[in-house]
């Protein structure tokens, strides 16, 4: 039941947190009320974290990387967190799909590219799916002729023509290297008509478009991808052709969200007040406390046994998927009252500590993030087991 | 028993629903993406307001005001509040705070404020509270309301005050204040008017930058020799009853704001299509659409009821101020979160509508007495 | 707006509570614990409402009966529901079947049903709701309300109904069903009166034993060639406003019964010490009162608002019932399960009066429309 | 992160998971609508847990039992409760009493009843704390003079002179030994003048008043104990003259409670009901089916972690309390909703299924047993670490 971690992860976790609490803490919050979306991402906190070796984190040992599990791979996130969400995202993001370019990549692709991810500390991973016209469609797998993503990929001899337009990608226009979903035979339904492709930043036609304010998160870059008549070399079909749908159906490790990061920092935030300032004598606050105690530990139990769970034989990805939309939920419910203990301040931001404002904006992200909460549950739906079969 | 609302009503709600469309909105959008706090406050936008008759509608006609009742004031609050929740906050202070000085002056000493008040048009009220007790210094990184007061001295016939007070919404263009010095010995418990202009003692010490409602200034003051006005009836009850407008009408400014994300949401719903109908037409969606429906209608009911019982008295009640702010407070705050996850991640973009309503009816939360607050004066009510 | 109550339903509430204390109250709680549910229904209760004249309240005076509108009758059902939620829902069926009638039929035809339902002193009314194709026999170990069904074929000049109903409550002792035969073809939907008489083929095929609301009975029926009465109007949007009350009343009823179980833990509170005072003294107390009158106030207001727009024809916003109900339900629940928790573990047992008034609370739930259905139909309508 | 049983310990779960899905809940629904609360415990049922080894589950191996950890006793609890919650509980209070009949008995005390223990097949464990006027006072160990049991004992010769009434004692009727609390300086605070003292049932003076009538686990006994001049023999004082307070303080094993066996009980029920009458097909009973597994998951897994830190030196006793408040919280949820799947039977009797309104009347006991949740979360506040200190 415990994490059980070896002396090799427990290091990992203690760096992450080590990093979270003298590097990122003391400046996310100046960065998130003040820098402009384009410029609020603290590089100089992604090579410490490379340096570290939390950047290689998810990558295999015979690449070099530290090969960590998903179980490892949350902890670090959630210490990272406990910095700055958006920092944790843009770590996390890369843990993910670092599987796809470690495993699942061509030879060709290996050798043209894994060597520079392995080298450039700030070379970050993304993945692209969404499209102004398809969010949960693309999440939910809609399978209908119209549905899904709209941007084109066309062979042009030895290059593939990709045409159309990503948003809200998270690490758009951090990353180096993307993962880029486009339709491959329009006409028809995704499972049908979807590829994927690598995509490296610098190649031609790719540029970053807007990089959006939002509520929350704000040190992470959530960015238009616009491609207009991006060329990218046929060696970079990535998986098989049309088989774009099958890649994102393997994609379930998001769900391990770090929210608890910023959860953890809030009720510490709270505790501390409250107990200068008083409340801690009352009994609402008490209760409050508690109650944000309760929920952290229950999501975080939750979110590492489902990491735990990964790589056994007993991974059930309706427990990923739901134990995200319950951290997510316990999060919201914890920063918010975070606020609440501290009074009127709660609501505003304070020159001398992390607000836990910021908190609950960052964790807000994770109604959508990885999919809308209602998505998520009607994704785990079809996975219950029929009626009759024992499921405990 | 009639929930249809009288003429004269309607025509006010028409008034403020006009004004909050055509003025309101296009210039608040701007306020809250200002990042000095200083520069945030609607002058123009509340000059206008004035030129309707919108600061003194709480105050009798015969006195030139506008005349309006609270029952009616709350329907005026909440078109204000769609507009805009800090203008509509600036205003349910002006409004409430009327009412206040009304009950809590005898006839000549509230004829006389209400005489300064409809004259000077750009003078607005705020509600200053304050403990008996002067603050320490406050070293700590941790906020504390507690540690907030003031001291009040006597100085010949008159008193002076000298310390600080933290959070005054509005408290910086606001040229009056009704002082509430707190004590827990009742004795010394004062209500006092107190006047914010040059020379009189009364400084802002620090503007706050809250995560919303940024168009009506939050700021700390600084008391130093002020000179308070004329002291006001401070009776615990007397007080209570002649405040309930100060719970009841800047809650119903958030119904305002809650409404609007919520029929942004119901827009959004009926034009953006997955899975291969229009979003509202799935239950995911559609039972959130209702749930908006059934709060905000619950909140608006439960303020409107505490309005009539405040404006007839019904004194049997004094907790229903205090438990319907509470109410409606937290259903605005669940109204506005669900109409951002029905825009998805695109509710969560500063470009979208509900990003910004969102943060301000989380920061209303923390005014006016919070949940607990709001909980703790009921409970010793019941 | 005005809140106040006039002189009529005023008479009328209090005649209802003297009525729930005096005579509901001390009969029920011994219903609510007989074994068998056949024994259940309150005869004797119902006898002596309607010689004060509840059975007939809805229909108009000119006709005999006690003339009180919709929103009055809210005031009654609520105070009904007080003394006991099952006796609280007969009326309710009654209450708002009269009022359907009424405004499907043409005058003439709802005079005769007025007449007889005003003559016959233990004539009470029900709703029944089938689907119009019959149901296959249902051998699955569990419940489907798809699955009840009846197939009604022409008989000459009129027509013949075969098959059954599920839970239709009140449906032993009623001696008139409005029946409304349901189909996804508008076509074949049906409203019409059934009568209930020996020889008129209708039977009790089952008694249910709910875990709550048992004074009212909750039975399958059986149809063997019955012979419909007169057809009503059956169109969509006719149907749905000429059934607000349907909606409405029995959620009343709901609310005394929530307002009755927060009356004990508020009294309870006050009298049990724990930690050296009273425990209402207790934040994690007083907060539960204050949150109990939040909802039940929110509650009855939002059910009062749909009261009155159906009274006035408020077509803009149909979906206000079904809301209105399902947010009244909900927190009905929310209020009888924390006046539950005020009493600790003396809550849970059944000489507590909360644990008759939790389950019937949650049986309720279960009637007119469960939460998603309620949501189902208002999205629809948005 | 996973229980990783022993064989032998997963055996014992097995065995618990079989008596209850084939002996009892064929026969719980039944006897909770029918038998009066005096006569609706199953002994017969008591008698096959015992004979399995299941009633002497925490009983130490050296005195002949299986000397399970808690994470086995939760586990266990929680199979015999997807059959029925009070046959559950009539288990569980006996696994939590027999470390004080073991480990903390004098030898005298062990010579005299531990064999008669083992070797009666119905001999079942109390702990009698509560009284009419004091329930959350003693829970919460408010220690002021009048606060607490009012229970009194004299020494008389070679006795200790009980009287008084406790009541809403689980096994109260049922149990063969009781540990009860009396004032033996009724004057002082409960921390200066309370004491235990060990009272088998046949006990001169001691008799079981009602059993009282309860809206769910209505298969186990809450009975009344009224003690009448109780000559309680002098060597059955448990633990320190006066010092009954700190044996209490020591109990916190109780928060490890088994309600998500009606919970996964209820789940079953509303799948297979979904399923089958096609609610399954709508949304809404796909959120609220894929919720209702989430909230089991994530109940369990804290739960489990709390019962695994129980034996380890990272355990904390408010992990324990609150897992107690999260997963009662989590249960009744769980089980409304299993009620509103099936419709309108859901809250009525059904001949030929268990309905799932027993499962929410028997999981609701949990908002005040061990404890009502608000002051299950007043006990755990004073646990929070102060301000400063890092507590993740």
């Amino acid at each position: 039941m415990m994490p059980d971690l070896s002396p090799e992860e427990s290091e990992m976790v203690r760096r992450a947190r080590r990093i979270a609490r003298e590097d990122i803490l003391p400046i996310a919050a100046a960065r998130d009320r003040n820098y402009a979306p384009g410029e609020a991402y603290p590089w100089h906190i992604a090579d410490k974290l490379d340096a570290a070796g939390l950047r290689t984190l998810t990558v295999p040992g015979k690449f070099g990387g530290f090969g960590a599990r998903h179980l490892v791979q949350a902890m670090v996130a959630e210490e990272i967190a406990y910095g700055d969400l958006g920092v944790a995202v843009s770590m996390d993001q890369t843990y993910k799909f670092t599987q796809l370019l470690t495993n699942e990549t061509t030879q060709t692709q290996r050798d043209l590219y894994l060597d520079d991810f392995m080298n450039d500390p700030r070379a970050l991973l993304a993945l692209a799916t969404t499209e102004p016209q398809s969010g949960t469609d693309t999440f939910l797998m809609y399978d209908a002729p119209g549905a899904g993503p709209r941007m084109t990929a066309k062979q042009e001899g030895d290059f593939y023509i990709l045409s159309g337009t990503k948003h809200y990608i998270s690490n758009g226009g951090l990353a180096k290297y993307y993962f880029i979903f486009a339709r491959t035979a329009p006409e028809k339904k995704m499972s049908e008509g979807l590829t994927c492709f690598l995509v490296p930043r610098d190649t031609e036609g790719f540029e970053i478009g807007e990089a959006h304010s939002k509520l929350g998160r704000r040190l992470l870059q959530n960015g238009e991808l616009v491609l207009r008549n991006c060329r990218v070399p046929a060696h970079n079909l990535f998986g098989e052709w049309n088989g774009g749908l099958s890649i994102l159906k393997r994609m379930v490790s998001g769900a391990l969200i770090p929210v608890m990061g910023p959860s953890r920092l809030a009720y510490d935030l709270a505790r501390a007040a409250a107990q200068e300032n008083g409340a801690a004598d009352e009994q609402w606050a008490q209760m409050a406390l508690t109650e944000m105690y309760m929920l952290i530990e229950a999501a975080r139990t939750y979110l590492y046994s489902a990491a735990w769970h990964a790589e056994k034989p007993t991974d059930d990805s309706k427990r990923r998927l739901m134990s995200k939309v319950f951290a997510s939920e316990a999060g919201i419910r914890v920063c918010r009252t975070a606020m609440e203990i501290w009074g009127r301040t709660g609501a505003a931001w304070h020159d001398a500590r992390p607000p836990p404002e910021k908190c609950w904006r960052d964790v807000l992200s994770y109604l959508h993030g990885f999919g809308t909460n209602e998505a998520v549950k009607l994704k785990a739906a079809p996975l219950l087991a029929p009626a009759g079969v024992d499921e405990w | 028993m009639d929930f249809a609302s009288g003429e004269a009503t309607l025509a006010l709600q028409g008034l403020a629903r006009d004004f909050a469309r055509q003025e309101i909105a296009p210039l608040t959008d701007a306020l809250d993406q200002e990042k000095d706090p200083e520069k945030r406050f609607p002058g123009e936008v509340l000059d206008k307001g004035d030129a309707l008759g919108l600061r003194t509608l709480s105050v009798p006609e015969s006195l030139g005001g506008g005349g309006a009742g609270l029952l009616s004031l709350s329907f005026v609050a909440e078109e204000i509040g769609w507009g805009d929740l800090g203008v509509g906050v600036i205003y349910a202070q002006d409004w409430a705070l009327a009412i206040a000085v009304s009950r809590l002056w005898d006839e000549a000493g509230f004829a006389a404020f209400a005489e300064n008040f409809v004259q000077d048009h750009a003078l607005h009220l705020a509600h200053v509270r304050t403990a008996a007790t002067p603050a320490p210094e406050d070293k700590s990184p941790y906020p504390s309301d507690a540690r907030q007061g003031a001291s009040i001295e006597k100085d010949g016939d008159g008193l002076r005050l000298s310390g600080g007070a933290r959070h005054v919404l509005n408290g910086a263009a606001a040229g009056l204040f009704l002082l509430e010095s707190d004590s827990a010995n009742e004795n010394e418990r004062r209500i006092f008017l107190l006047e914010n202009r040059d020379g009189s003692g009364v400084e802002v010490a620090r503007y706050h930058d809250p995560m919303g409602m940024r168009a009506c200034p939050d700021v700390d003051l600084r008391f130093e020799d002020a000179q308070p006005g004329h002291p006001l009836d401070c009776a615990e009850e007397k007080w209570r009853d002649a405040t309930h407008a100060l719970r009841i009408l800047p809650a119903s400014a958030a119904v305002g704001c809650a409404r609007k994300s919520h029929e942004h949401a119901h827009d959004h719903a009926r034009e953006r299509v997955q899975g291969g109908k229009p979003i509202i037409e799935h239950q995911t969606v559609g039972y959130m659409l209702c749930d908006n429906l059934m709060e905000l209608d619950a909140a608006r009911r439960s303020l409107q009821a505490a309005a009539w019982a405040a404006e007839h008295g019904e004194k049997a009640e004094p907790w229903r101020s205090f438990l319907a702010k509470a109410f409606a407070t937290e259903s605005c705050e669940r109204v506005a979160r669900r109409a951002m996850e029905v825009w998805g991640g695109a509710g969560y973009m500063t470009e979208a509508p509900m990003e910004r309503l969102v943060r301000d009816v989380v920061a209303f939360s923390h005014a006016f007495g919070m949940g607990h607050a709001a909980r703790s004066a009921a409970m010793g009510l019941l």
